[in-house]
């Protein structure tokens, strides 16, 4: 145990950067708004690597327990329900603190380069800040609301950084697909909330997850299409992972989002944000193996499908963001198939493990692709790649740094990517053999599309460029930077700190199965330099010859489109309109109509009304008729 | 001299010339035979009242005083009513009732 | 009797003197000052309405034949009131050269229809009942004659004194029922008489619907919109407040003193006519288009509300029909006053002539805007305290959907009240009504109007009064 | 020790009404106008300071500030009032909403003087609503915050603004009739065990209306304030009526003025009839739960900015009386935030969409692109309230959606708990509607030439926006006062309830 | 058998055809009451019937009918619809009242009366107690007066003057 009170300013200064620089936007030097950004996220960066030594290594006992920081009452919904906000410190959060500052420092410094000369500089580091706040809010958050409430800030940011370039009329669409997508999951993630408040009565993770508690220990609720109460509640909470995690079928956002500047793809649209989803099923973990091990199942398939799915269309995208996207994608699948397969505490555990280890070496090596990418779109002022080639000559360091970070993610050793991927493969292996067998082909496909990339961007046929050069200093540091971490975190002991139960255990080397996976990986990259080292026809004709396949992969399998009909079909023409006409002609027509039959019985009896005495006189004589012999009859005493 | 004629006998009549009136009322088209038919309730009505007092209550003159005063209404009535008919005379040049159904809906 | 006693009577005294006053002074005013004369006819009215403030006591006179209390005290003052803002209305009708002759003969028939009405309200037996009803009835037939170059005020007035006399005669023959099962016309012996037998139910619907025909309820109330159309806009505000307001105070005698022990029998005859009335009445008014017309099928409407009071058959349904009567005479005879103002100035009489309005007269509009939400009903106007006491008076004795209906009816009264306040507000005209100044006794009545009906709802006094007065009239009489 | 006297929130408005009819020239009308309510909103912080160190010091009565006056002796009328923590609330609100709308309005052309007078006498009947405790009186301000709505459309108003002017008026009053007959009701079961009848909410609250009076008229009041909250399916009035409604109008009709129905079937309805509310709860939140999804529903194909928002406070207000119709201690607590809430949201809203339509002249949505660029401030206190709309933490949306929600769903029958998924399920239609304004109107080019030479907001209308943003990022940020102030004056509705 | 000599008059008078001939038939009803006033043993009512009746209205009758008629011309009879209307109308009214009237059970018919004066009838049309006539009296004599008036103001009607 030890004092983490500190810990709150990792909070509260990227708060008071973007309060500070948002209210007085505008009336700032915007090289002064970065300079406040970066300072703010500086520091928390400083104290988070503390907080972590502090967590990891400092820590007298053998295992890690939770510990809450700080905690404050925000809001008392009744007597029994409170949300707090505070500071959760454990061994995932410590270990997302620096991944969230480690990239988001770099990105931010990187920023200063890449976003020179922008109109909305200032906007966009006033946006950086709240996102580095609610990024760190969330893997923070004592208690589900609070997790949500950053959850949203964080879907928030992301929305509006991607349509940081808000007048182009595709950034501004996919801003609001990846809201709207992330908020339908969300809603699904919010259900989930409440099903657990009703059953548990509380908010708190402490509570929640703990292995010895009534959620865990009685069973709850009863039983609905044959399965828990508690495993539908899980299975909604992972419906809003995987909203913001894009897994299938909630991913077809983030290729979009790609519309963003790229230093913001690097920092959410692949290190931090996205992961979040698989953050949630880690921080819900005990709660999911111990209570619910048939919504972990669900998890395990939706990743294994998504990183499956998404690696088929990485290999026939053309634009290099979209392919990092995708190969996000697919390595989030990785992430999340890890967890649904891992079991809980000590060695059955692996795969939980192996998920957060991916997590954090994923960060590194998509974080610096994403740079790299940036560097090169940076240069050449377009994401395609048939306006690259042979780009090592001009940018020399951009190239050495993005080599890593392909080494890496195709795991080949010694660069991170190896290690986290073997584990997660180990933790398939030992539990479900289809699943392995999949991850296995993944690795392969990885490796190709990767080197795909690679080859078709860095070597191949030179283009006609307009002065190219190799980024400034701002932007190729933070990519050395991430390059030695890619280098070096796949060395760290992961099973001694981050463990299901918060025990350590060791591990040791499946050789067995690392040895084919590098095999594998090193096939797909021969087949890609084949293929794509120089210009040849040779990839066409095996396209041509995939035929329907290819151009279904190309498509991306029409998840687009399906959507498109279902909102705009379904939704907008078949429900909506209805329900509009419905409102304008059955509702208002029934409040206007008896407001006309009034005016119009009105008309109809003018006819009383003759003007003549005689009628007059008999409508007088009839009344009195009426009246008397309805006394007649009904008082005949 | 009424030990001979039952009460009902007189209301009964009375009853009749009063639905006599109302009929004429209804059906005249003439404003001063209206006048007339109005005349000719009242009467009934009198009859009733003096009847009913020489009948059941002889010992007050209630209904008989009642009589006199109507006698003396119909007469304002008929004056006022006359005045009022020779003046739309003068105006539209007729007493039709058919004929006033200027203002009407 | 005593000779004191006779001061109960002080009322209808003073107009009756009243009456023969100016009927002498009418003689000794020249043609050339009709406007003087004008004054002091107004000066005896207002002599008598303050006479009426006066502390009122109660008492019977006549062996009965009259009976008054601080509550018909009250009646009398609203309807002295009423008539005193009425004439005050009137000056521009009168200064037209063909009126201006025949001002004294106008009051003298007015106020004697007025003297009917006092010794109607005040009456405790049949015979003056009777007498009290024919006259305050047959003047008014003439009144409403009174324009005798318009053949529309000559087919008003033929309207009114035939069909007024075909119900007198239905009111005698029920009267007639009445005296052969208790052999007596007096209010109180022929209420404590009266067995409940088949031959009393039809009096009283034969009286019932015969006092109907006053008060205008519907299906008895045809005359009333041509009747109030063709006569002179006095005339019309006279019936629709005055001759109505004394209708209906002498049917809550009638049917509390009289009927009272059968009042399980009328209830059901008056809630049906309630719903009738109120709703054709606003159906009827929907459509009109010139506003006197359209004034008297609101206030039929307004009749129907009134018996929400009546139907509670006791003191507090007594006194919160006294309470409307007194707001329905501040919002009526404001809007009859605009009304006649433009009429006078303009004779323009249609509702579409009023387009525009605001925009020259903005003061005048007001004034009708606000007797508009007044008899609509709307707060703090006086209206919505007389309209919610009726529905409270109503409630009391249980008739929730009678009420229900009600209100909802008070929605499409307030439609077209409405769709007045929008032609004049809301709606341009090329040619509106132009700017013009009232005449002073215009100005003064409009003022006690508007000041009337901001003020009445917001002191309690008044009603809490009524209430008070009216129980003690049924402890005293019943 | 220093009372509160509340008639002072009646007498500055019609202190200010008085100034209005007597200073001469129009532009001397508006700073009246503006000085009033600026003093008003001042006295309306005083209160909440007032209340809540009232509060601290361990008062625990049920209402602060009490007066009681007899009014109409005869009926047992009386003019009491009195404010608790949801009241105190609603004022703050109905404070901060004028004082935006007579800002927002401040470059009104025609008949300036008669357009003041009559906002502010509306506004005259919202504060004595809230601080009424007396049935009658209630009744009497409610209806006297409607009628001005009539004048105030018809005349000021654009588009079809005499049919809906009309159909406005005719469907809150013809609820309000409902609602009399209602009151009439309770106020002659109010004292079953003998003794006198009385129209105090105080004292009605302490006796047991018998049970089938009870089921008689819960359903009028309910319907009767409902109408008034857009219940479905008479919420037609809403759309038209905003959509033609000058600003400051949508402003306080949508900001306040449905509130008064959320706020009346909790006093009333709720509190007064608690037997039949539980019962009937059901039938009715079928229809509100309609309400909520239709009216989102419907926002999404409308094109016009005042629809669209309209059909949105119809699902917002919707959620409103979802909340109270839950019947939970949490739940209530959301609906009265969200009352505040959607009152400070909405009529933001509206007043920018005022200060745009006054530049664009158009609310077609079609017709507008690229005002980022343009008329940045408006535009981004539009996404701020677009934002808080659509419940984004941080902002009051959220903090008043949220505990509608989990109170709602702690209810224990299965059925309410079905039903609000499918509730909750509008946030994201939400999204959808208010998203999609964002990115046509705001973002993207501007492709109207015109369009170009826009100006941003002027200072006054910086006020109007500005004093409502701050409440809205107050509440959102720090919901705690609020939110223990309701909670505490929820406590006698809840003990009604079991 | 006089009864049903005045029906027969009084139906006559409602269905002539000619003005003066109904208002003769009236005459001869009215002179029928009078009969009926006799038969009961009430001298001045029978009186005051004709006097007031047959030398007032039904003289005025005469004098408005030659004022504003040609004698020649015949009435207009109603539409038949809205005569079987009116008769229906008519004969259900009277037939409910007959009814009504025929089933009720009167009190005892008290056979002696005391004989009437015309001093009697003075005396209670002047008494002011109970069962005394003189504010009636007053009244009556008020709406005379405000009749006449009204009578004289009406019909007298000068040229309208030209403006």
């Amino acid at each position: 145990m030890g004092n983490y009170q500190y810990t709150i300013w990792i909070l509260i200064l990227p708060f008071a950067a973007f309060l500070f620089t948002g209210i007085l936007s505008g009336k700032l030097k915007p090289s002064f708004t970065a300079a406040i950004s970066i300072g703010a996220i500086g520091i928390a960066t400083v104290l988070s690597y503390f907080a972590a030594i502090q967590y990891f290594f400092l820590n007298a006992s053998e295992s890690y327990t939770a510990i809450e920081a700080a905690s404050f009452t925000w809001y008392r919904l009744s007597d029994t329900l409170v949300i707090d906000m505070g500071i959760l410190i454990d061994s995932i959060s410590v270990m997302m603190l620096v991944v969230i500052t480690t990239v988001s420092l770099m990105v931010h410094i990187y920023s200063t380069g890449y976003m020179k000369g922008d109109d909305g500089y200032a906007r966009y580091f006033t946006f950086l800040s709240l996102f580095s706040f609610a990024m760190l809010g969330l893997v923070l958050a004592t208690n589900l609301i609070q997790i949500y409430v950053f959850w949203e800030l964080v879907g928030l940011s992301s929305y509006l950084l991607i349509g940081h370039y808000y007048q182009k009329p595709s950034a501004v669409a996919a801003a609001k697909k990846a809201f709207i997508v992330t908020r339908f999951a969300d809603l699904g993630f919010l259900i989930g909330i409440l099903m657990l408040s009703y059953y548990t009565g509380t908010f708190s993770f402490s509570e929640i997850t703990d292995p010895n508690g009534p959620l865990i220990t009685q069973t709850i609720g009863g039983v609905f299409l044959g399965l828990s109460t508690l495993t539908w509640a899980m299975i909604l909470v992972f419906m809003g992972g995987a909203g913001k995690s894009a897994m299938f079928p909630f991913h077809i956002w983030l290729p979009d989002a790609m519309e963003g500047p790229t230093p913001i793809s690097a920092l959410i649209h692949a290190a931090t944000m996205v992961v979040a989803g698989v953050f949630l099923v880690a921080r819900m973990f005990t709660v999911y193996s111990l209570a619910a091990p048939e919504a972990l199942e669900v998890i395990a398939f939706i990743g294994a499908f998504t990183s499956l799915f998404a690696a088929l269309i990485a290999i026939t995208q053309t634009d290099i963001k979209k392919i990092l996207a995708y190969s996000t994608i697919s390595q989030i699948g990785y992430m999340m198939m890890a967890l649904g397969v891992s079991g809980y505490s000590g060695e059955a555990g692996l795969g939980f493990t192996a998920s957060m280890f991916h997590l954090f070496t994923h960060a590194f090596f998509k974080a610096l692709l994403f740079l790299g990418a940036g560097s090169i779109i940076h240069a050449v002022h377009s994401n395609e790649m048939k306006d690259m080639g042979n780009l090592r000559k001009h940018l020399p360091a951009t190239h050495i740094t993005f080599l890593i970070a392909t080494l890496a993610i195709s795991g080949i050793p010694p660069f991170s990517g190896f290690f986290s991927k073997d584990e997660i493969l180990a933790a398939a292996y030992a539990s479900n053999k289809l699943y392995f067998a999949v991850e296995y082909l993944v690795a392969g496909l990885t490796a190709f599309y990767m080197f795909r990339l690679y080859f078709k961007v860095f070597w191949g046929k030179e283009r006609t460029y307009e002065n190219i050069q190799e980024s400034p200093a701002s932007m190729t540091i933070p990519l050395w930077i991430l390059a030695f971490g890619t280098l070096f975190a796949g060395f760290l002991p992961f099973s001694h700190l981050v463990t299901t139960d918060g025990i350590p255990f060791d591990t040791h080397f499946h050789w067995n199965i690392a040895l084919p996976s590098v095999g594998i990986a090193l096939a797909g990259i021969f087949i890609a330099a084949a293929l794509y080292k120089k210009e040849s026809a040779r990839s066409q004709k095996i396209a041509a010859s995939l035929g329907a396949f290819y151009s279904v992969t190309k498509e991306k399998f029409y998840v687009d489109e399906i959507y498109i009909f279902i909102t705009k079909k379904i939704i907008f023409n078949l429900i909506s309109m209805p329900v509009v006409w419905f409102d304008r002609h059955i509702v208002d027509g029934f409040m206007n109509l008896t407001g006309n039959t009034t005016v119009a019985l009105s008309f109809r009896i003018r006819k009383f009304q003759s003007g003549n005495i005689h009628q007059y006189a008999l409508v007088f004589l009839t009344g009195i008729l009426i009246a008397t012999l309805f006394y007649l009859f009904y008082y005949p005493n | 001299m009424i030990e001979d004629i039952p009460l009902s006998h007189i209301l009964i009549v009375s009853t009749l010339i009063f639905f006599i009136g109302v009929y004429g009322f209804l059906t005249r088209k003439n404003m001063i035979t209206m006048l007339i038919s109005v005349e000719l309730v009242l009467n009934a009505v009198n009859i009733n009242f003096v009847a009913i007092n020489r009948y059941l209550y002889p010992e007050r003159l209630e209904g008989h005083f009642f009589a006199l005063f109507v006698i003396g209404i119909a007469a304002a009535e008929a004056a006022v009513a006359i005045a009022i008919f020779i003046n739309l005379y003068r105006n539209i040049r007729s007493i039709d009732v058919d004929e006033v159904t200027e203002m009407k809906y | 009797m005593s000779f004191s006693e006779i001061f109960l009577m002080r009322n209808e005294l003073l107009l009756v003197t009243a009456v023969l006053v100016i009927l002498i002074a009418d003689l000794s005013f020249d043609a050339d000052k009709r406007k003087q004369f004008y004054y002091f006819s107004i000066f005896l009215v207002f002599i008598v309405t303050v006479s009426g403030l006066f502390p009122a006591k109660s008492g019977l006179l006549f062996g009965g034949m009259y009976q008054t209390g601080p509550l018909q005290a009250m009646m009398k003052n609203i309807l002295n009131f009423s008539t005193l803002i009425i004439l005050l209305q009137s000056w521009g009708w009168f200064s037209h050269v063909n009126q201006q002759k025949r001002i004294g003969e106008f009051m003298i028939l007015l106020l004697s229809t007025l003297i009917g009405m006092g010794y109607m309200i005040s009456s405790g037996h049949f015979l003056m009942f009777y007498l009290g009803l024919e006259l305050a009835t047959i003047p008014l037939a003439a009144l409403a004659a009174y324009d005798y170059y318009n053949s529309k005020s000559a087919e008003a007035g033929i309207k009114l004194i035939l069909l007024a006399a075909f119900s007198s005669g239905i009111i005698l023959f029920g009267i007639s029922l009445i005296y052969a099962i208790t052999g007596t016309m007096y209010f109180e012996g022929a209420g404590q008489l009266i067995d409940g037998s088949t031959l009393s139910v039809l009096g009283l619907v034969l009286i019932f619907t015969g006092l109907s025909f006053k008060i205008s309820l519907v299906p008895f109330h045809l005359w009333a919109a041509d009747v109030y159309e063709g006569s002179p806009i006095a005339l019309t505000s006279y019936l629709s407040v005055v001759s109505k307001g004394s209708a209906v105070f002498i049917l809550l005698i009638v049917l509390n003193t009289v009927f009272a022990s059968l009042n399980d029998i009328w209830d059901p005859l008056i809630y049906i006519i309630i719903i009738i009335t109120i709703t054709v009445g606003n159906l009827f008014a929907i459509r009109q288009r010139n506003i006197k017309r359209f004034l008297a099928f609101s206030s039929i409407a307004q009749a129907g509300f009134i018996m929400l009071g009546v139907i509670n058959n006791s003191a507090f349904g007594v006194a919160t029909v006294v309470y409307f009567m007194l707001v329905y005479m501040f919002s009526n005879l404001a809007a009859f006053g605009v009304v006649s103002a433009i009429s006078a100035e303009t004779g323009k009489e249609s509702i579409d002539d009023y387009k525009g309005f605001y925009g020259t007269n903005p003061k005048l509009s007001l004034v009708m805007m606000l007797a508009m939400f007044s008899l609509a009903g709307i707060p703090p106007i006086a209206g919505f305290f007389g309209k919610f006491f009726l529905f409270t008076a109503a409630a009391e004795k249980g008739y929730y959907i009678l009420v229900l209906i009600a209100v909802l009816n008070t929605i499409i009264s307030l439609y077209y009240y409405l769709l007045i306040i929008k032609t004049m507000f809301i709606e341009k005209s090329d040619t509106p009504i132009p700017f013009f100044k009232s005449n002073l006794p215009m100005k003064i009545s409009l003022v006690i109007c508007v000041l009337g009906m901001v003020i009445t709802g917001f002191t309690s006094g008044v009603f809490d009064y009524m209430v008070e007065m009216s129980d003690q009239l049924f402890s005293d009489m019943y | 020790m220093l009372t509160y006297n509340l008639n002072i929130l009646l007498l500055v408005p019609i202190m200010t009404l008085a100034g209005i009819v007597l200073v001469k020239d129009t532009r001397n009308a508006r700073i009246v106008t503006a000085i009033g309510m600026s003093v008003q909103l001042l006295l309306v912080f005083v209160l909440l300071y007032m209340y809540m160190a009232e509060r601290n010091a361990g008062n625990i009565d049920e209402v602060l500030f009490y007066q009681d006056f007899t009014w109409y002796e005869s009926l047992n009328i009386r003019y009491s009032i009195g404010v608790d923590g949801i009241a105190v609330g609603l004022i703050v609100l109905t404070g901060i909403v004028v004082f935006a709308g007579v800002f927002a309005s401040w470059l009104m052309k025609d008949l300036v003087k008669e357009f003041f007078f009559w906002l502010i006498l509306l506004v005259t009947g919202v504060f004595g609503f809230f601080i009424s405790l007396d049935l009658f009186i209630m009744f009497m301000f409610f209806e006297l915050a409607v009628i001005p709505m009539y004048l105030l459309i018809g005349i000021w108003g654009t588009g079809p603004k005499e049919y809906s002017a009309m159909k406005l008026t005719l469907m809150l009053m013809g609820a309000s009739a409902i609602l009399l007959v209602g009151i009439l009701g309770i106020y002659f079961n109010s004292a079953p065990d003998g003794g006198a009848l009385t129209f105090n909410i105080l004292e009605i609250s302490k006796v047991n209306i018998p049970i089938d009076a009870q089921r008689f008229f819960f359903p009028m009041v309910f319907v009767g304030f409902g109408v008034i909250s857009a219940l479905f399916p008479f919420h037609t009035w809403s759309p038209d009526g905003h959509a033609s409604a000058p600003t400051a109008v949508s402003m306080l009709h949508a900001g306040v003025l449905m509130k008064l129905g959320g706020y009346g079937v909790l006093k009333v309805a709720i509190y007064l009839l608690p037997d039949a509310a539980s019962e009937m709860a059901t039938f009715f939140l079928i229809f509100v739960t309609i309400g909520v999804i239709y009216g989102a529903l419907s926002a999404v194909m409308q094109r016009d900015l005042k629809y669209i928002n309209a059909y949105s406070s119809v699902s917002h207000v919707g959620l409103i009386l979802f909340g109270l119709l839950m019947l939970t201690k949490t739940a209530l607590n959301g609906a009265v935030l969200q009352m505040i809430s959607h009152g400070l949201i909405t009529a933001l809203f509206f007043g920018l969409i005022g200060m745009i339509y006054g530049r664009t002249h158009t609310r077609m949505v079609s017709e507008m692109s690229g005002l980022l660029k343009v008329m940045p401030f408006l535009s981004v206190a539009y996404v701020i309230a677009g934002l808080a709309s659509l419940g984004m933490p941080g902002l009051s949306g959220f903090v008043a959606e949220l505990p509608i929600f989990v109170g709602a769903f702690s209810h224990p029958e299965p059925f309410y708990r079905v039903i609000t998924v499918i509730a909750i399920s509008s946030i994201v239609v939400a999204a959808v509607y208010i998203l999609r304004v964002i990115a046509k109107m705001l973002m993207e080019k501007v492709k109207e030439e015109a369009n170009n030479k826009l100006t941003d907001a002027k200072w006054y209308e910086k006020i109007s926006v500005i004093s409502l943003l701050l409440f809205i990022v107050a509440i959102g940020l720090v919901p705690f006062w609020l939110s223990e102030m309701i909670m505490t004056s929820l406590e006698p509705i809840i003990r009604r309830l079991n | 058998m006089g009864s049903a000599l005045v029906l027969i008059f009084a139906i006559m008078s409602v269905t002539s055809r000619k003005l003066l001939r109904a208002a003769i038939y009236l005459l001869f009803v009215l002179i029928g009451v009078a009969i009926f006033y006799l038969v009961l043993d009430y001298m001045f009512l029978a009186a005051v019937q004709i006097v007031v009746y047959m030398g007032g209205i039904v003289v005025l009758f005469i004098f408005s009918i030659l004022l504003t008629s040609h004698l020649s011309e015949k009435l207009q009879v109603v539409k038949p619809l809205e005569f079987i209307i009116a008769a229906l109308v008519s004969l259900i009214g009277a037939g409910v009242a007959l009814s009504v009237i025929s089933t009720h059970t009167f009190k005892p018919v008290v056979a002696d009366s005391p004989e009437i004066t015309v001093f009697e009838i003075g005396t209670q049309l002047l008494s002011y107690g109970k069962y005394g006539y003189v504010l009636p009296f007053e009244v009556i004599s008020v709406l005379l007066l405000a009749a006449m008036i009204a009578a004289i103001v009406i019909a007298k009607r000068e040229k309208k003057p030209e403006s």
